[in-house]
């Protein structure tokens, strides 16, 4: 937890400069992905409810992604990961804490 | 780039001056002391709404008020205590004067951001008490705006939804403040374990307040809209569910508990070893005991739901897990009392606070036990019970806290010193009439009197006449201590040095009151640190 | 000012200091997640109640349109990011054009989203409208949440353009740099949350027939 | 603590006096401790502190110890609980619905009370309901409470253990007249219970619109000897003429069958100058047209 220290000119500690090629090539990964969604949700319909657990996986992945090359996270801090995955933590917990209680009522 | 330069000789009042300088300053201290003028004002407020509600409980039947608007004397004295007062309370005051200062640096990080929201603070107040003076009256839902009634009662629910919204905002930009500059602005050399225990409350409470106040934003606003819209959001008829507008509400709620409760540990934590000059007992204990509690609080919000119809496995779990948030409290206790032992000790108004506060506390947790438990909450929910256990937690543990920090920083703030004796009396007569209040209504609640009634039946008058004339007594003891505060502004000839109570952390360092950038020379850590007592650096005036 | 003592704080919240105020917008991003997080529990559960009445009335909604709106804010999404690359490069003028074209992405996505809303008030199926409140149980709360969670996040998109709009005027005006971008990147950052949330209105919305 | 009158209050009332009983016990322990070192160690008799920074035994064994305690806490409160969750097959079923500001009940056999009559020592299972907003079915000498949701069907149920009159309580917060929503249980011995369902007469011979206007709690907010209550009295009200607010707009009507009938189904439509929207709501899915009929029939015989 250690944070870090800042250099003299008080500049950000992470230089790391993306290139244009790192992020065409994340565009085109998550247009595959939105194209796999849609795939599996308009023609995959009889797999009913599978289907939109499949689109919210893909989901996941492509808001993964963003996070990891569009936003940085990946040059980053190692403590803007953690504190992202807190709040994933937290998200999760609320809706299964409140998904037990209606799947069991 | 600028670097601080630091000006000797001048304390942050003086500099400039007016109405102006102050609440378009975007120092810390000053704007620390507007949140305390500003919700000093809202305390009186709520605790007159009190007073007249205690008048009202006196005899069954009516005393004073009209159904209805006990209804809205409690919702409104509800909403100003929790939103206007107690959530604020530490952090906004003490937080913003002292966070910086302890951690040996001359502002927030955000200092125009903290302004900010102290003006949100302030719309979010008016816009709160407005609805006593316009539209259809102040709302009559009781401060939870429980849905479908919300939505239906032609009181102005709206406004009080979202002036809490609007509240929220100013809550999350101070958590938001705080986190940061405990991340960035440590002095070199005080590494996280080596920061007071009050940075540490705030550091945890400060993660509440971001991760959990939107939620509750969001679901107040879902009220509002629900109202102008006119749909039933909530409303089975259309396929909505009461119960999951409860849900979202304590999902924040219980969380807030514990903002509430988090700074006040902190207070204690730091007026233990000043008053007992010795070290804390099991620092790091303290320190992430807070995390804990901070983290174990968001998973049991359902402990306000045990007669709403949840299903036998929630109920299962949440009494489960509320039962495991008392462990790191009760180590937070535990450590405390075991700094007394081979202090020494020097009784002083701001202990006696520290004092009664660990008592208070301990009555509000283990009532908070029993409501925890599924058996007995069956009987006691929504009973005076809860009621008493609030009060407890709320005015006997953070309101305690609250008035012991002032006592305990005052000469810091003000340069000033109070009448000690005056103090100790003012104590006495607070602490008999604050447990002459709240104790009855934990019997009347065992005995079972709901909450949120105008009017009772014959066999609950005793323990209410009792509870009321507490509530007498705890005001002489109030306006008592207020006055021996204001008049210290005014008497006091004594000039108080640096450190006054010889403490410890960074502030007593420092002039009192601070200069404008909080230091005159470079502050020195202890070696071990924060509470080594052995290896104190010396504090020449 | 006054007469200095000659010593100095090391640590200022003065100072300008890149990693806090990225630490500080991601603080802010956090809020945002949990403020649609909120929604979306809202959303869960109400699906889970009212299975059958979700599934017909997102055969109201134009997966067509809803993909098209993806694909452009993806893209914006991009942009953006490449834009951060461009000034920290120093080219300010390829900047300045990246957050152009990521602005007039942004009025595209809001344009298409006009045309949808208007088609659905058209339909009165606004909350409040005729034909809203005669809707069958369960049809009207996803049309209130459609409308809601749409109307939130096209709030944001507007913010993020006020926000990138700002930026653009600022750099031109060359107080940001390439050692002076962190302003940049909190745009970048908001504007990647604006996508983040759409990438689950998406299929949540458009495509759970 | 009130009488304990149902099999229920038995496990309330254990887990109460378990938890207590550790938490007085801690409480007087540390406030003893707390108080002792006060004295002992105070400037004047210990002027030299030692400095002691920790110990991990003790953290652990504070940390154990507690953890153990509320377990046995969290343990007797399920016990006590978990005979909630399943009504015996053989219990009575009554229903019981709850309104601004009243409870009602129906029995199996369709005979509508206002208040609740029960055998002794055997199973009653109650289905909680609700026609507005939030109430909350308080027995405090059966020491239990179940929310009445509208929209969600909650149950209840007990074995009354002492035959007597004990109170039902409102405990969920319902609006204006919250603590006035009151009504009681009384437990009959089975022979006085059977007797009391075949004898005592269920419909009265008062007129059927007034035991409509019974049953649906009209009464607590229309009062029908021309005091304002809640809503406008129903003294007098055929053929009156007033002045109600339509969607923004005032003007003034004479109430006839049909304004009786669209104020039933949709009282927001109109309000009455003085009284307040949104407090009263629809019957429409609750009273047929000929039940509206026998009411506005009654109404017109109340001069
Ligand atoms: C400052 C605020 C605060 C704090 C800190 C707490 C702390 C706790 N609260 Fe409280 N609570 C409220 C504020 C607070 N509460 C409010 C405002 C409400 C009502 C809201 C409303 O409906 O309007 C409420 C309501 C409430 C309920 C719902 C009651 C109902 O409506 O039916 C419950 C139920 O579980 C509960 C439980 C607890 C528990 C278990 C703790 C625990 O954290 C307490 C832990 C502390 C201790 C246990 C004492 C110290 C420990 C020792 C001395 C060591 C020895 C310990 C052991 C042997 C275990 N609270
Ligand atoms: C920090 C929080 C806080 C504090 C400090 C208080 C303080 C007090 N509260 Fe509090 N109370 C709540 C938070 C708080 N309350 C909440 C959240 C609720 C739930 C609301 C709801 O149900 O929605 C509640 C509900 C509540 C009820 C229950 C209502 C009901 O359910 O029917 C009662 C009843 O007695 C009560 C009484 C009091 C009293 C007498 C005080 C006393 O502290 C007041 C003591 C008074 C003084 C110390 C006065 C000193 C006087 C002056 C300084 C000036 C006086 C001037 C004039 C009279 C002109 N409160
Ligand atoms: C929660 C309180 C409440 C209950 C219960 C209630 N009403 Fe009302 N009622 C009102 C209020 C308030 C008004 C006036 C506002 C309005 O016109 O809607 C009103 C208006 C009316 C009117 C129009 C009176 C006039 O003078 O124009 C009629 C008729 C009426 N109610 C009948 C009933 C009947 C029949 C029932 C029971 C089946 C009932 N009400 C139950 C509160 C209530
Ligand atoms: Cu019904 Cu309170
Ligand atoms: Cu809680």
């Amino acid at each position: 937890m250690e944070h870090p220290e800042k250099n003299k000119d008080n500049q950000p500690t992470t230089h790391h400069i993306s290139s244009y090629k790192e992020h065409f090539g994340t565009l085109v990964t998550l247009l595959l992905l939105t194209f796999v969604t849609v795939v599996v949700s308009v023609f995959g319909a009889n797999l009913a409810t599978l289907s939109v657990a499949t689109a919210l996986l893909i989901a996941t992945v492509k808001v993964v992604v963003v996070a990891y090359y569009f936003m940085h996270l990946k040059y980053d801090l190692k403590l803007y990961s953690w504190l992202v995955l807190l709040v994933i933590v937290l998200f999760v917990a609320f809706t299964v804490l409140t998904a037990i209680e209606y799947i069991n009522r | 780039m600028y670097m601080t330069t630091l000006v000797a000789n001048t304390n942050f009042f003086q500099g400039k001056k007016g109405l102006f300088s102050w609440i378009f300053s975007v120092d810390h201290k000053r704007i620390g002391l507007l949140y305390l003028y500003s919700l000093m004002t809202f305390f009186i407020v709520g605790v007159t709404l009190g007073l007249l509600m205690r008048y009202e409980l006196l005899n069954p039947g009516k005393d004073l008020v009209e159904a209805k608007t006990y209804n809205q004397l409690f919702t409104l004295h509800g909403v100003i205590m929790i939103f206007l007062f107690i959530i604020p309370s530490i952090p906004a005051v003490f937080g913003n004067f002292f966070l910086p200062i302890m951690l040996g640096t001359d502002d927030v990080s955000f200092p125009r951001l903290n302004l900010l929201s102290w003006w949100i603070y302030i719309l979010g107040a008016i816009m709160a008490l407005s609805t006593l003076v316009y539209g259809d009256g102040p709302a009559d839902t009781g401060w939870t705006f429980y849905a479908p009634y919300s939505v239906r009662t032609g009181t102005n629910v709206s406004m009080a939804v979202l002036a809490a919204f609007v509240l929220g905002f100013s809550s999350i930009l101070t958590g938001l403040n705080f986190i940061v500059t405990i991340h960035r602005l440590r002095t070199p050399g005080m590494s996280f374990l080596k920061m007071p225990l009050f940075a540490w409350a705030l550091y945890a409470t400060s993660w509440i307040q971001v991760l959990a106040t939107p939620i509750i934003g969001i679901t107040l606003l879902m009220i509002a809209a629900e109202r102008m819209l006119g749909v039933g959001l909530f409303d089975p008829s259309i396929g909505g569910d009461p119960i999951l507008y409860q849900h979202l509400f304590w999902i924040y709620s219980h969380p807030a508990v514990y903002i509430m409760a988090l700074p006040a540990f902190g207070i204690i934590s730091e007026i233990l070893p000043t008053f007992t000059q010795r070290t804390i007992f099991g620092y790091k204990a303290i320190a992430f005991s807070s995390l804990a509690i901070a983290f174990v609080g968001y998973f049991i919000w359902g402990h306000h739901m045990f007669t709403s119809g949840m299903s036998g496995t929630a109920r299962f779990i949440f009494s489960m897990l509320t039962f495991l948030v008392a462990i790191p409290t009760a180590i937070k206790v535990f450590n405390w009392v075991a700094t007394l032992y081979k202090g020494s000790i020097n009784v002083q108004p701001p202990l006696l606070y520290a004092l009664a506060f660990i008592f208070q506390f301990m009555i509000g947790g283990f009532t908070g036990l029993i409501l925890g438990a599924l058996a007995t909450d069956i009987h006691l929910h929504d009973t005076h019970f809860v009621v008493g256990h609030f009060h407890y937690v709320m005015f006997g543990g953070t309101g305690f806290a609250f008035f012991g920090a002032l006592h305990y920083w005052y000469p810091k703030i003000w340069g000033k010193m109070y009448n000690v004796k005056v103090a100790n009396v003012a104590f006495t007569i607070f602490f008999i009439g604050f447990n002459m209040l709240y104790f009855p209504m934990l019997i009347v609640g065992l005995m079972g009197m709901p909450r949120r009634y105008y009017d009772y039946l014959p066999e609950f008058h005793l323990p209410n006449m009792i509870s009321t004339y507490g509530s007498w007594v705890l005001a002489t003891g109030l306006l008592l201590m207020l006055g021996n505060l204001i008049s210290g502004f005014y008497t006091s000839k004594r000039k108080i040095g640096r450190n006054p109570w010889n403490g410890i952390t960074l502030e007593w360092q420092t002039t009192s009151p601070p200069p404008l950038q909080n230091f005159d020379r470079m502050p020195v850590l202890p070696k071990n640190g924060p509470y080594d007592y052995e290896n104190k650096p010396s504090i020449k005036e | 000012m006054e007469h200095h003592t000659g010593f100095v704080l090391p640590n200022s919240g003065h100072n300008r200091d890149a990693e806090a105020s990225k630490l500080g917008m991601w603080l802010f991003l956090f809020t945002e997640l949990l403020l649609f997080g909120g929604l979306f529990i809202v959303y869960m559960v109400y699906r889970y109640m009212n299975h059958d009445a979700f599934l017909m009335s997102s055969f109201e909604l134009s997966p067509v349109m809803g993909t098209i709106n993806t694909i452009v804010l993806l893209v914006s999404s991009m942009t953006i990011a490449m834009s951060i690359t461009a000034i920290q490069k120093g080219n300010t003028k390829t900047a300045i054009k990246l957050m152009s074209l990521t602005v007039f992405l942004a009025f595209v996505f809001l344009v298409i989203k006009y045309f949808e809303w208007s088609a659905k008030i058209h339909h009165g199926l606004f909350p409040g409208m005729e034909h809203y409140t005669n809707l069958p149980k369960g049809e009207a709360l996803f049309f209130f949440l459609y409308f809601f969670m749409t109307g939130l996040h096209a709030f944001h998109i507007i913010i993020g353009v006020i926000f990138i709009g700002v930026v653009i005027s600022k750099t031109k005006k060359g107080l940001l740099t390439s050692d002076n971008y962190s302003l940049n990147e909190n745009a970048g950052l908001y504007w990647h949350l604006v996508d983040l949330i759409w990438i689950y209105l998406f299929p949540l919305f458009y495509l759970i027939h | 603590m009130r009488t304990s009158a149902s099999t229920f209050a038995e496990g309330v009332d254990f887990s109460l006096y378990v938890i207590t009983g550790i938490s007085v016990f801690f409480l007087i322990g540390i406030t003893v401790v707390m108080v002792y070192f006060v004295f002992r160690y105070s400037k004047k008799r210990n002027p030299v502190p030692t400095n002691i920074e920790g110990s991990n035994t003790l953290e652990v064994l504070w940390t154990v110890i507690p953890v153990l305690l509320v377990m046995v806490m969290f343990y007797f409160g399920w016990m006590g609980y978990k005979p909630l969750l399943k009504a015996p097959d053989d219990a009575i079923v009554i229903d019981a619905y709850g309104q601004m500001w009243k409870f009602s009940f129906e029995y199996p056999d369709g005979r509508l009370t206002d208040s609740l009559v029960v055998p002794f020592g055997k199973p009653v299972k109650i289905n909680l309901h609700s026609r507005d907003v939030l109430h909350s079915f308080f027995i405090p000498a059966f020491r239990m409470k179940e929310d009445m949701v509208p929209g969600k069907n909650n149950f209840l149920w007990f074995e009354a253990t002492q035959e007597g009159r004990f109170d039902i309580l409102c405990a969920e917060y319902c609006g204006q007249l919250h603590s006035y929503m009151l009504s009681s249980v009384t437990v009959l011995s089975e022979a006085d219970y059977l007797h009391w369902l075949a004898n005592v007469p269920n419909i009265s011979d008062e007129h059927p619109g007034l035991s409509l206007l019974k049953q649906n709690a009209c009464l607590t907010c229309h009062s029908q000897d021309g005091s304002k209550i809640i809503g406008p009295s129903f003294k007098g009200i055929f053929g009156r003429t007033e002045i109600v607010e339509t969607d923004g707009l005032e003007r003034e009507i004479l109430i006839d069958e049909e304004y009786i009938a669209r104020s039933i189904k949709q009282p927001n439509a109109d309000i009455v100058q003085g009284y307040m929207k949104g407090l009263m709501v629809s019957y429409e899915t609750v009273l047929s047209d000929d039940q509206i009929a026998e009411i506005t029939d009654y109404l017109k015989k109340l001069k």
